[in-house]
């Protein structure tokens, strides 16, 4: 079984309204040596498979298909293949 | 005149449909029925309605998830054989998830929801959908959404613009296009668009809202006529060939 | 196999009883009830259906002095999950409110997200679609950030779950005081349409019918969500506090869709929403209805995590699930109907007779006790508790404090009233709401909201009031106030008051001064409930609202259901032409009691109620109905905080042509 | 300078409709090797420090008090020094 971790993020070309009202939030909290603030997606999800090149397949299939937006937003995402834990089997 | 049949579909999470149904049906007098997303063929219809709602909850993106519905696949083969679809608000969305049009609708630039009247221009008044109104009018008609504002890359941008594919913006009530008239950030104030063949509008305002005199606002009736004429403009074209 | 592997229950002894918040009486009538100690799931179980909030142990005696009988009402009050109204064309309108206070000063965004859910499934678990949304708000003063953070997660909550739900929020209120500071007031209120004849029950009858658990899947949300809500918020309620409860109104509309279409298919024999405290409220609640008992197997519920036990799965407040009883032989057809919107519909138990429910695990016995021994009306504890007028009366009625200079300049004073966040716009909350779906709203701006029914040519006129302030200085006449406030701004909009929900937000019942605030506040809303003959149909009681060592103000809300036979005979609140000449109906006597006024002059909240004689004011609101019904005026616009001048400035902005003044005649 | 990137997620006791209705949309896309589907916050911000202790503290109060929900949500964070670029000299 392998454990993806992906992360969707809005183009940098493209306005981050939500990035910009956090970073305004912190500098009015004080911590104002902080900048370039963007939001985006974090997605965790595991892929039943003993192939590493299946998850890594359903994985990038899954992000261009559903999980991001490619008019909008970028990808990336790590795999850790993951020992069958004894509950699961149960 | 023939009665034009609307397709309304309806996904779990559609909130709009009944109201589009009402609107076609009850006040324009014309033959609604309902889709639902699990179906695979649209069946006998002349227009398709994809209405607002949160088709799925609209987690993840308004509109990721309805996209790859069953009946999406008919709705796309519909559209490209020409058939007039109409997306309001979550099927506006849908139909840039989907590829009918192009551009996204991300959150709104205040990140708050936001509901009330808004003012839109009619920036093309010879599209199937705004025959019937004049050119430049200034229409009210009700926005409700929390992700519209409109975004596309500048090559996009300026062939939508160039082509005269957009065609309502938001505008003050005297009908400037102006930022404080823009409700949530959308690109150049945009509304509403057209595909390529000009059959295909994706529009975040609620015309179906602004249609029962009862309520206030009857203004939302010119989309749907203008779609009802362009049936009986073909027909009597159909019948003289 | 979910079973708990290794998690060897607790041993149950006094101290865990109290722990859970049960008293030594309490405890002991338990031991007498079941002749034995109980097991720890029973001890669950009676904790949290004897918890004030399942129980009302200590408002029920005084809530039955209320009037709950009046000859539009198809269902007395308490008998189901709201009450039901007859407005005519084989139509029933289910409303009720309800008050989510604890979980939203905790996580403010979820707590009013499931607030919302709450009352919505409370409508539609009696056959009833949800067709308007109103809230009634309290908060700390403005000045204060953890008010505003507050302010802006429970306006969002509301928002993201009305807005995707579908169902229109088309009105209600919101206060600004210190006394609200740790604890905000969050009270969600719910108007469903049903044909009679189409309604459901929450009962459950006939001997092997299967019992059906439908919606999400079950998790640890909330576990003593019911008695954490009958605790003060405090340092160790903060520690001991439940996984928060989680709303997810995309499986709420397909619950909604696929429960009326379940009740259509008639073998829905009986249903009920799981709210607080979750299987064990109503499974218990629907058997002592029916006389009979149930079987329950906890292994077969579904759940989201795993090793959960007989007591989490019988405590567990997860959302969106309804308990069903259904015709035994018909279990597919309406596991159909659900699985047709994508839920599952899972058989967890079966009904038998006796009147016991017994919990199974994995075939052992974890739970075997007589359900009319635990529930409100049945064996639940009654208690009513002594009364003390508080010494804070005297002192806010000192004359002096309302003996100061008249304002130099009134205009100056004027705009100080129309800025105070109290009386301003709420625009900036109310845009955040979805207020026109399902396209029946006629109209939102104006002292209620007025909501079409389709296919009839009939309106209902919704809205919800009290002021808390009048309350404090004045519980019965504040409790009159409340209702009388109600009933003028339906009046306002050409409709007949015809019955009303509540929800009574007060302080720690066991304080002699809170409890004397609640009997007196209750009086004097069944005076005038009488009065003007709106019968109360239900509704909720939230004690335990304090923070810090104060009680809150005594809030009982209310919410007003008012009929307008002919739509088009509503009445607008905005003045409508230049040259239309302004009457005040009613004497204008002065009171500046516990007014806006007063707390802007002297920062103070003090004197008494303005006067209210029910008699007059009920000729007053049937002589406005008569001008409106005869079409002899434009508009009406009722007089509340702000007074007269706030009055008039408000018909100004809300007239149909723009910058409209008024001149002196 | 640090570039921080931050990562938000429910804790796993709380539901998560979201990745609850994205789990679905993958099974009914054919991914049903897929399971276990949570969705939460990525955040990238700078910080504007020559110290790594400084930008530690920076960050894991940021996280504490703002962007996260310690009643719902934990959070993790890695730190990268970036040197200082030239453009942002200029």
């Amino acid at each position: 079984m392998f454990k993806a971790k992906i992360t969707v993020t809005l183009r940098t070309s493209i306005l981050d309204p939500q990035g910009k009202a956090v970073e305004h939030g912190l500098h009015s909290m004080g911590y104002t040596s902080v900048s370039g603030v963007r939001i985006g997606k974090h997605i965790e999800l595991e892929v039943h498979t003993e192939s590493r090149d299946e998850a890594e397949r359903v994985v990038k299939e899954a992000c261009e298909r559903l999980l991001s937006n490619p008019v909008m937003e970028d990808f990336s995402f790590t795999l850790e293949s993951v020992k069958r834990s004894v509950h699961a089997e149960g | 005149m023939q009665k034009v049949k609307f397709g309304i579909l309806v996904f779990p999470g559609s909130n709009c449909d009944h109201d589009a149904h009402y609107a076609v049906s009850s006040v324009l007098n014309q033959e609604a029925r309902f889709v639902w997303h699990k179906e695979s063929s649209l069946g006998d219809v002349d227009v398709v309605v994809i209405p607002g709602g949160f088709s799925y909850g609209d987690y993840l993106r308004c509109g990721a998830i309805a996209r790859f519905s069953p009946i999406m696949q008919d709705v796309v083969r519909f559209a490209r054989a020409g058939g007039p679809v109409i997306g309001i608000c979550n099927g506006f969305q849908i139909l840039t998830e989907v590829g009918l049009l192009p551009g996204a609708l991300l959150r709104n630039e205040s990140l708050r929801f936001v509901c009330k009247d808004v003012y839109v221009r009619v920036e093309q008044a010879g599209a199937r959908f705004t025959s019937a109104c004049a050119p430049g009018e200034v229409l009210r008609i009700p926005i409700a959404h929390g992700e519209g504002r409109y975004v596309a890359d500048a090559e996009t941008l300026r062939r939508l613009e160039g082509e005269g594919r957009v065609v309502f913006r938001y505008v003050t009530p005297e009908g400037e296009a102006v930022p404080e008239a823009n409700p949530n950030g959308s690109m150049n104030n945009i509304a509403g668009i057209l595909n390529e063949g000009g059959n295909v509008l994706g529009l975040m305002p609620h015309p179906e809202r602004a249609c029962d005199p009862l309520l206030g606002n009857s203004d939302g009736q010119k989309v749907f006529q203008s779609l009802i004429q362009s049936f009986a403009v073909h027909e009597t074209v159909h019948n003289l060939s | 196999m979910n079973s708990s592997i290794g998690i060897s229950e607790p041993q149950v002894t006094r101290e865990l009883a109290l722990d859970h918040g049960l008293t030594e009486e309490e405890y002991d009538r338990i031991l007498e009830i079941l002749g034995r100690t109980p097991t720890y799931t029973e001890l669950g179980i009676y904790s949290v259906m004897w918890s004030e909030h399942c129980s009302y142990k200590n408002s029920i005696a005084v809530l039955k002095t209320l009037p709950r009988t009046g000859e539009r009402l198809l269902v007395g009050a308490g008998e189901e999950n709201a009450g039901l109204v007859d407005i005519g064309d084989g139509l029933a309108v289910a409303f009720k409110i309800e008050s989510h206070n604890h979980p939203s000063a905790v996580e403010p965004y979820q707590g009013a997200a499931t607030g919302v859910g709450g009352i919505m499934r409370d409508i539609f678990t009696m056959g009833a679609r949800p067709i308007a949304g109103l809230n009634s708000l309290r908060f700390g003063t403005l000045d204060d950030p953890r008010a505003r953070y507050l302010l802006k997660n429970v306006v969002r909550g509301i928002g993201d779950y009305g807005n995707s739900f579908g169902v229109p929020t088309v009105g209600g209120e919101i206060y600004f005081d210190a006394c609200y500071r740790d604890n905000p007031l969050v009270n969600a209120m719910s108007v469903g349409i049903v044909r009679q004849g189409e309604t459901a029950r929450a009962i459950a009858a006939g001997v092997g019918n299967p019992v059906m658990i439908v919606g999400s899947a079950t998790g640890r949300d909330g576990i003593h969500g019911a008695t954490f809500a009958s605790e003060e918020i405090s340092e160790e309620s903060e520690s001991r506090r439940p996984s928060v409860q989680v709303g997810d109104p995309f499986t709420e509309k397909l619950l909604l869709e696929a429960t009326l279409e379940a009740i259509r298919t008639g073998y829905v024999i009986g249903i009920q929403d799981m709210g607080a405290a979750g299987l064990t409220c109503s499974s218990m609640e629907m058997s002592a209805k029916g006389r009979v008992g149930m079987d329950l197997y906890v292994d077969k519920v579904p759940v989201r995590e795993t090793g959960m036990s007989a007591y989490e799965i019988m405590l567990s407040e997860s959302q969106e699930r309804m308990l069903l009883v259904v015709q035994k032989g018909h279990e597919d057809d309406v596991r159909k109907v659900f699985e047709q919107w994508d839920l599952p519909a899972t058989i967890i138990g079966y009904v038998k007779n006796g009147g016991r429910v017994t919990v199974y695990e994995d075939g052992q016995v974890k739970a075997d006790v007589p359900a009319e021994s635990l529930v409100l009306g049945g064996g639940a504890p009654v208690y009513v508790r002594e009364t003390r007028e508080p010494s804070y009366l005297k002192d806010v009625r000192n004359p002096d404090y309302l003996n100061f200079p008249e304002p130099e300049d009134y205009n100056s004073v004027f705009l100080d009233l129309l800025a105070s966040p109290v009386i301003a716009s709420k625009r900036w909350v109310w845009e955040q709401y979805d207020s026109m779906v399902r396209t029946n709203t006629v109209s939102t701006r104006g002292d209620a909201a007025v909501v079409r029914i389709k296919g009839t040519s009939k309106a209902l006129s919704l809205c919800t009031d009290c002021n808390s302030r009048y309350v404090y200085l004045n519980p019965r006449r504040g409790g009159q106030i409340a209702v009388a406030e109600a009933a003028r701004n339906v009046v306002c909009t050409g409709a007949i008051p015809i019955a009303i929900t509540n929800c009574l937000n007060f302080g720690n019942p066991y304080d002699p001064e809170v409890y004397w605030q609640f009997k007196e506040a209750v009086a004097g809303i069944g005076e005038a409930c009488r009065a003007f003959d709106t019968p109360v149909t239900g509704g909720n009681v939230s004690f335990y609202n304090e923070s810090g060592s104060s009680a809150v103000y005594p809030t009982p809300v209310i919410g007003m259901l008012g009929l307008l036979n002919d739509v088009s005979g509503k009445m607008q609140a905005g003045f409508r032409a230049p040259g239309d000449h302004i009457f005040l109906l009613g004497t204008n006597r002065g009171d500046i009691g516990g007014s806006e006024y007063l707390r802007i002059r002297t920062g103070r909240i003090s004197g008494d109620a303005p006067n209210l004689d029910l008699s007059h004011e009920r000729r007053l609101q049937q002589l406005c109905l008569e001008l409106i019904e005869k079409k002899l005026i434009q508009s009406a616009h009722d007089v509340s905080e702000g007074g007269v001048a706030v009055a008039l400035a408000e018909a100004c902005l809300w007239s149909d042509v723009a910058n409209t003044g008024i001149q002196s005649g």
